[in-house]
């Protein structure tokens, strides 16, 4: 079996369910003759044919409208939004009706979307082009959220999205989209969406990080190794529901804490992430939790991106934090 | 500079489509459904609409409604569109909907319940597929352009029957985006859906001619490349017959077509509005001597088709429907807490049966 | 000196700088005529002009836009969304434009904006009129989120906001636009955008709350009283930024905390506040803070919103669970 | 149903402009402006921005620059529109702008800086109040409408002189809401902007058939009742004397204009782009026929304006403009990270100190 991408794994997922599913669509912006600006729906249109996967005019409002007028009507649709900067004009549907059409119509009419978005920085792209804005829609009830962070995950987890009787937006950190290679059987197995991964485990600490900056995660749990730390990983994955007893669990572990993420801290998910560990956990805790971050700043123009995005030493420096932390500091 | 020579690329007509002038006198040639049942029937769910509204707008200064959208004056845009759709056609409404609801078969009550605060109104026990009310305006446009996609992919796809969608929005409505998005779409794609502007000259205090500078809302119909026609929605066999041509001409795979329909807001906005802060008394006035009931209903009566013994009647049958319409919609229990959670998701994810328990608890 | 209304005084601000500053403007959907659906805007234009005060067509992307070229271009406007629950159209301009144009150009081109809502539940309005989104606004860089409380605040703050340099978006919470009447004086006093309100002072426990829910929160800490417990009654007004000093502080003195937001709990500011007080204060804490918030939910339609909202019993049971919270349970 | 008898609203014409034909033969009178020494800048400006591009795209492929978008073909929309305005006009571009930011005065440095990756790039130091290259599509449009309120605004208050905004998107920016919204607002308010619209036939992958039924992207200004345009956009005389006119009539207080420039995208969408999978060849090379460069080059030498001799001292003058604008671009410094937050807020709050801190000491 050839081993695949994370990005060939979401096509794998879209092309598997256009088979399976006679109702699934796939549509947006350059998705069809020229298989997406990154290949993400390749083939799909030639293998499908022009009425189940589309080509849209230019209008992302429309592009996040249109889907809930097909999912009411029985439909799957999964719209590409052709970069996370692009998908604002299409939250006030997402927000306004996708995610509240099932609750308005008292389980009527429902939404079965999927609102797909390469997300992150880091590809030295244009402004707009690296957006993390992924607490934006995990705020808005009614909706899931999901970020794959490996092909097998890209996979499983599309698969899941699509077929969840609900809205669903999936956000793929395009910086990995071909990172890593990895066999995934096209089983057409889902995974759950509301379960973390642990990607690795450990005694001393538990990192959390989501998305591509599970990359400097994961090789900041390496480099900690070398030093005798045993960091536990997890990936939430679906950041809408949060699975936090598995984080719970780890810090019975750990008793120790960092989040990563890419996005701007005010308010990111580090923030919800930290007071349901303050909910659940409180006791458990022996330092506070660190969160290593992108500043509150806009995205800065590729020359300084690199500034921005969370590295891995200011993770092993935030590590160092919370091993170090004086114990029972409590008054 | 002097005047340069330029090449002709295209032209466009817009045009007015009415039967019933001020009067209630016909125009020209009625059209074919035109029959004396039909019309009755027309003027019957005019009627009813304006009781509903009437009675909800006091139901409102009672505070058994919440802020309610009257239609009155706009009876035949409502009635008209409405009746033009075949049974298994999706209607996807805006919030000022009365009449069309109620030729769709929604319940009074129904639509009591939801202007009353609670979202079973929405939960259409016939229209099982038509759209919820859309308050954000102009997005149902969108929506429906989503159903008209369903409903060719559904006939490509599985060979269903042909079926159509039809919109309503205000003419407010075609000032945002989604309504140009969505005649765009359904123009590229052929859709089978019609978008009906329900002008009725005023969104909230702001008047037709501040809203947008073109002479007709019709023509905003050429920017999409479809048909754009105007009636008089003041008649509602103007309103029916040109939507209903629009239907055909949809189901026959011939693509979208907007249909404006003009007419008069003869109420306040909402019951939130006091209209008399902005509207000129005398074109109120003046727009009270076009209203659609009154103008059907002179016509039949010069056709001798409906008389004073005839609307006795139907005022008291009319009476009886909406008193058992009212005792319905005060005798529904109410929600369960729970229900905020009940219909957020099909199945209620574990992160948040915590709060489940908390707010049943409540 | 007459005594006001919280919506009186945000015509009072409008009024004072229209008058103090021939380059600001107002304008929105029903702000000219009609003064506004909630007259927030009653007389301006009389006084001003239509010039000034202007009634746009109904459209809150362009509301959201035009804000951008008009401040480039050297003018202060403010714009009023009708309603929260219709602001999201204007999100792209709001995040992509408004709160990136000085960063974008270096300084060269900028944009002073007010971007006013009414927002929150709790008036029996139908569906969409009762957003409480403001985690989505003081999630994104660049930008500044007020929330006033009183009439005088509200005064004070939407002055500041007005001559602020850079976009603010202003949230006046419309449930208590009448609630209380109090004297402002039309001084042209600004209050300061980065600084928290403490309106209530105690030892025992910090209740931190904003717009409407401060009714509650105050009514609770009242309560608490009866009962010889001191609440400290925190509005932090300026939600971003935020000053978590004068919660740190606050802090210092009573080792425990309850945040109070009418706002979805996931991704709420609560989760931020909490977050801060994690990074700064883990030591003082002597039981994890509460949240009180509204749920997981779209807000229901208007039978069941007394339902949604936070109100008086869960904020005392909250503070309960934070006194009762057995101390020292750190491992 | 019988064929119902209308009433005819209104009609509209849409039609197109050109001077010089594929050929490069006059079809007309020349404009007024168009002098001897006003063509030869055009036909220079044209090749500068068609150098600068053709070098950008070659500093991309070697790691020197981010993605970039080439004007390749579409030289006479930028350089026609950028030089109808008056240097104190507003111009506000979208993003596949070179030869209008050239003509407006931005250094050739400042665009690759944009381009490569350095926010300063958009602090022009000449056209110090034009709008940003803008990314997000059709935004822009908004943005101009807000500008053009300004412009307006300042003179009534301020006794301002009269000024215009003048803004560019591609054809696939019109199915977006911002395009309408924007027209239709500028209209009701009879702001002084001129819309115009680069039809390069393609939005990416996406040809102009898929994007808008409509005939031409001129009739969408009859949406907003405002004039609609088409001009031959190879034509660079053409698109300075329709950008032209409708600055002065928007300057003389007669409101907006749309003018749709029709040409062809002979590159790339952009460096990160392979139109090769979709663009048909012979599409491409009958494109080429019609590019803006030879068309005028063509008139000129007809005219014997224009030789070997002069192209060859323009194609020296030009390369040494481009190699100094280069050298200056590869010597300019690099930021300092602070600058993430230097520009954020005109004052730093200090709830970000702590983050500021943290990012210099990194
Ligand atoms: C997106 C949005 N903005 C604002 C409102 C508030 N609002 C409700 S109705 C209305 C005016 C609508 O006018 P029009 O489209 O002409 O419809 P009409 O009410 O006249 O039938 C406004 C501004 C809303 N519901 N949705
Ligand atoms: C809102 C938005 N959506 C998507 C994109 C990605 N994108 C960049 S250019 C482009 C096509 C634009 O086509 P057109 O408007 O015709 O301009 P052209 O590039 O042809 O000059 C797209 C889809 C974007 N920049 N902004
Ligand atoms: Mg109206
Ligand atoms: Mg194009």
């Amino acid at each position: 079996m050839p081993e695949i991408t994370l990005v060939e794994a979401v096509t794998q997922a879209l092309a598997y369910e256009l088979q399976a599913d006679p109702t699934v669509l796939v549509y947006g912006q350059d998705v069809g003759v020229n298989g997406g600006v990154f290949r993400a729906t390749d083939g799909l249109q030639k293998k499908f044919g022009r009425e189940r996967v589309l080509d849209t005019p230019l209008a992302e409002n429309m592009i996040g409208g249109i889907a809930v007028g097909m999912a009411a009507m029985g439909l799957r649709p999964v719209a590409e939004f052709q970069f996370m900067g692009f998908i604002y004009p299409g939250l006030d549907h997402i927000l306004s009706h996708a995610a509240r059409y099932r609750n308005r119509t008292r389980g009527r009419l429902s939404c079965p979307i999927v609102y797909r978005a390469p997300y992150g920085g880091g590809i030295h792209a244009p402004e707009h082009h690296s957006e993390s804005t992924e607490a934006l829609f995990a705020h808005i009830p009614g909706l899931r959220v999901v970020v794959p962070s490996s092909p097998a995950r890209a996979y499983g987890l599309l698969l899941a999205a699509i077929r969840d009787p609900d809205p669903v937006v999936f956000l793929e950190p395009k910086r990995i989209y071909r990172a890593v290679r990895q066999e995934v059987p096209d089983s057409g197995e889902a995974l759950p969406l509301d379960r973390c991964f642990v990607l690795r485990e450990g005694t001393d600490v538990t990192l959390i990080a989501w998305g591509a900056s599970l990359k400097e995660t994961l090789r900041a749990a390496d480099k900690l190794a070398e030093d005798g730390i045993e960091a536990e990983v997890i990936d939430p994955a679906t950041l809408k529901p949060l699975d936090i007893h598995a984080i719970i669990d780890s810090l019975e572990k750990t008793h120790r804490c960092v989040v990563v993420h890419e996005a701007a801290r005010f308010g990111g998910l580090g923030a919800e992430i930290i007071a349901q560990i303050n909910d659940y956990a409180f006791d458990l805790l022996e330092a506070p939790v660190q969160r290593v971050t992108g500043y509150d700043t806009v995205m800065p123009y590729y020359r300084l991106e690199d500034r921005y995005l969370p590295g891995v030493e200011q993770i092993l420096a935030a590590v160092r934090e919370v091993l170090d932390y004086p114990n029972g500091g409590r008054p | 500079m002097h005047k340069p020579r330029m090449h002709l690329l295209a032209s466009f007509d817009i045009a007015r489509l009415q039967y019933l002038d001020e009067q209630g006198r016909a125009t020209q040639e009625l059209p074919d459904f035109a029959t004396p049942d039909t019309l009755q029937a027309l003027y019957r769910q005019m009627a009813l609409a304006r009781l509903v509204d009437d009675r909800a707008v006091k139901l409102q200064r009672t505070g058994q409604l919440g802020t309610y959208p009257s239609s009155l004056g706009q009876e035949a845009v409502g009635v008209g569109v409405g009746g033009a759709l075949e049974k298994d056609d999706i209607y996807c409404p805006y919030y000022r909907e009365t009449g069309a609801l109620l030729e769709r078969g929604v319940e009074i009550e129904e639509i009591l319940a939801i202007w009353g605060g609670d979202e079973r109104g929405q939960d259409y026990q016939h229209a099982r597929l038509d759209l919820p009310l859309c308050i954000p305006i102009a997005t149902q446009l969108l929506h429906a352009t989503g159903v008209a996609f369903a409903l060719k992919y559904k006939r490509e796809q599985f060979g269903e029957p042909p079926r159509v969608a039809v919109t309503c929005a205000g003419e407010g409505a075609t000032s945002r985006g989604d309504f140009f998005e969505a005649m765009n779409l359904a123009a590229v794609w052929r859709l089978p859906v019609v978008f009906v502007i329900n002008n009725n000259q005023w969104a909230i205090s702001v008047p037709r001619t501040e809203q947008t500078a073109s002479k007709t809302i019709a023509q905003k119909a050429i920017a999409a490349g479809i048909p754009g026609l105007q009636v008089d929605g003041n008649d509602v066999i103007a309103v029916r017959a040109a939507v209903t041509d629009a239907v055909a001409r949809a189901r026959n795979g011939e693509g979208p077509a907007l249909i404006e329909a003009t007419c008069y807001r003869l109420c306040d906005h909402t019951t939130a509005d006091d209209a008399g802060r902005y509207q000129p008394q005398d074109e109120v006035h003046a727009a009270w001597q076009c209203e659609p009931l009154a103008r059907l209903g002179n016509y039949l009566r010069g056709e001798d088709l409906w008389g004073d013994e005839q609307e006795g009647e139907l005022q008291r049958e009319l009476a009886e429907v909406l008193e058992r319409a009212l005792q319905d919609f005060a005798e529904r229990p109410a929600q369960k807490n729970s229900a905020m959670f009940d219909y957020l998701y099909a199945r209620l994810p574990d992160a948040f049966i915590e709060q489940y328990d908390q707010l049943v608890g409540q």
